[in-house]
């Protein structure tokens, strides 16, 4: 999608010297992440810090959906906002704060809420995803998207002390579906506003999602695909969880596919695409 | 043979035991070895505190609870098959969906 | 230090909802929290996401210290500054960038060089202190003075793809010279300047930091005193070790201490305590 | 006797060992059991890739060097003195200043 460039220029030569010099990055790898684009679904506790981090590092394109307004209530864990965008959109408050950041950087907003009729669109424009929402219906959909679009999707969650994080459909790994089938009964979902989440933890995962999609547009494997990373802030704990592999009967990305365009994700998991209250 | 297993909580739920994220138990005395499928029912009925129905479906978890065997998933292992030794380590993870 | 409230304010109460219904934090952590005052001594990598981090938390308090001023080559790891605020003093960059995030908590910056005049005099107005410095000087300058002024300390280190994480001093843990009494050759010190960083290790350190002060200003027991986290982003590999406790030989917290006041640190480590060439 | 150990480099360290991370040795034939201090000038002198003074200071580590054993301090087993058993992790972590 985006023009890759042969040279850095001499501004970012100038700004990204503490990473040129890695010799798993260097010019090769920045060129390469100034060629790439990544979506971010989800402008909360999740995108916030890795919309940040991912503009900062030079990625080419930042593209940040989500259809909801900065709430005071958010500003304990959404930490791009600010009080003075109460009431405005999340992603343009983004989009606002990366591009005060790193002007090089290409920051679209998309306020809107991601469903059946615009994913695929979207999601192709993009070379990696990332999952940063609140709910299974929209993880469910994300997921069939990133498989029909065939783009990896780098899935984030976090509630109360705890985080989780994987890498889905990465050169043959699993997929959401391969690792559940079936969605849970919605009376066991649980979502921030309900349980309540500290801040910091999601700070943490969406940090993890940031450097597993650096490392994807720069060339580097991600660490995560086919593992899932368990924290338990209160402990202290990180556990890194052996995953099974693509499932050939999975409906999605399976040997035979039952689902080959986007379907209705609210009925199929009997819960809305958003917490709001109906 | 009775089995002594650790079993682990994670992800919320360890909110159906009482919160407790760790426990130390001996699966009692049985005529065939257990397995996951004859230990998920002896868990629900000895160690789970409230509403069983967040813990199984059927004769297995429900779905959204993923389940370790010594840090792999148990799908990698035989699922409700897999033959428990003594000292694994069992955990229940709920998935995570918050952001 | 600062006067502790016995009742949460409705702003407080709507702005921290969602951390204000976990039962590890409740109306008395977050009590608590905002009676607490943090030191961040450092305004890049690591003390730009742990200062947002505790303002979005809710701590009564952060003092901000840096000496310096941004520049274009911070902004792709120190992510509170913006293009615009080039040339102009870090500590106040970060406490503007937090100030907008959350008005209940005060944010002082220092633009000063923490030395052995003027560190025990500041950490002694602040319950915990964050280190989040660059260089070997500062360090050991650091943790003697929150040995003197008994003030536990969280340390957090990055440089290329890793990271490290400790919490000295508390509540009769280790301290930095119990760990590592002789400070290292010169020449075996690497910064960030010459080994370089990717942005978001020091992203995710930092947030760890945050985290071990949030739960100390809650009153929850950190979880790495004692114990240090070794991080490899290029592996996605976090490792916990078991550290040595407090030894009673340490020449600054041990039984006998020969350091009773600070010292001339440039000198004991035969490095100047910034990275600027000389 | 000889003892298979695994020894791995982390905080830079790896920069002296040709930049491996991991190295799965045997340790040969000894008179005496061995133990980290008699380990580290093998290590120097069969391992290192360049500048020796930058990993060992008289008989031990340099300082800003942390030795651990299978994930523990060295300090809480003994140190130099620790006998080394088959099988051991032993790390040498270079510590980080940077931030
Ligand atoms: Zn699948
Ligand atoms: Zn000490």
């Amino acid at each position: 999608c985006l023009e890759k460039s042969d040279n850095l220029s001499n501004e970012q030569i100038g700004r990204y010297s503490r990473q040129l010099i890695l010799p798993e990055i260097g010019v090769k790898g920045q060129l390469s992440l100034s060629s790439k684009s990544v979506l971010i679904v989800g402008a909360g506790g999740l995108g916030c810090p890795s919309a940040v981090y991912l503009a900062a590092a030079g990625v080419g394109r930042i593209g940040i959906v989500d259809y909801d307004e900065v709430e005071l209530n958010n500003l304990h864990r959404q930490i791009l906002h600010t009080e003075k965008r109460v009431g405005t959109p999340k992603s343009s408050s983004v989009a606002s704060s990366c591009t005060q950041l790193n002007s090089l950087v290409e920051c679209i907003p998309y306020h809107l809420q991601l469903d059946s009729t615009n994913a695929l669109r979207l999601i192709k424009q993009y070379d990696v995803v990332l999952d940063a929402t609140d709910n299974v219906a929209t993880r469910y959909l994300l997921n069939d998207a990133c498989i029909l679009a065939n783009k990896p999707l780098v899935s984030g969650s976090a509630l109360r002390f705890e985080g989780q994080l994987t890498v889905y459909n990465y050169e043959g790994g699993p997929c959401y579906r391969c690792l559940y089938p079936k969605p849970p009964p919605p009376e066991t979902v649980t979502n921030c506003s309900d349980g309540g989440v500290l801040g910091v933890i999601p700070g943490i995962i969406g940090c993890m999602q940031a450097l597993e999609a650096i490392k994807i547009c720069a060339g580097i494997d991600p660490s995560f695909s086919q593992k899932l990373l368990l924290f338990d802030g209160l402990q202290g704990s990180f556990r890194s969880i052996k995953i099974r592999g693509r499932q050939p009967t999975c409906p999605v990305c399976g040997d035979n596919p039952s689902i080959t365009e986007l379907i209705d994700y609210e009925q199929f998991c009997g819960a809305r695409a958003n917490d709001k209250v109906n | 043979m009775s089995c002594p297993v650790t079993i682990e909580l994670s992800g919320g739920a360890e909110l159906l035991f009482d919160n407790k994220k760790k426990l130390e138990v001996v699966l009692p005395e049985n005529s065939n070895p257990w397995t996951i499928k004859t230990m998920l029912p002896w868990v629900r009925d000895n160690l789970l505190k409230e509403r069983p129905e967040l813990f199984m479906q059927g004769e297995t978890v429900r779905p959204g609870i993923l389940v370790l065997v010594n840090d792999a998933d148990w799908e990698l292992m035989g699922e409700l098959d897999y033959s428990l030794q003594p000292n694994d380590r069992i955990v229940f993870i709920s998935t995570l969906h918050g952001g």
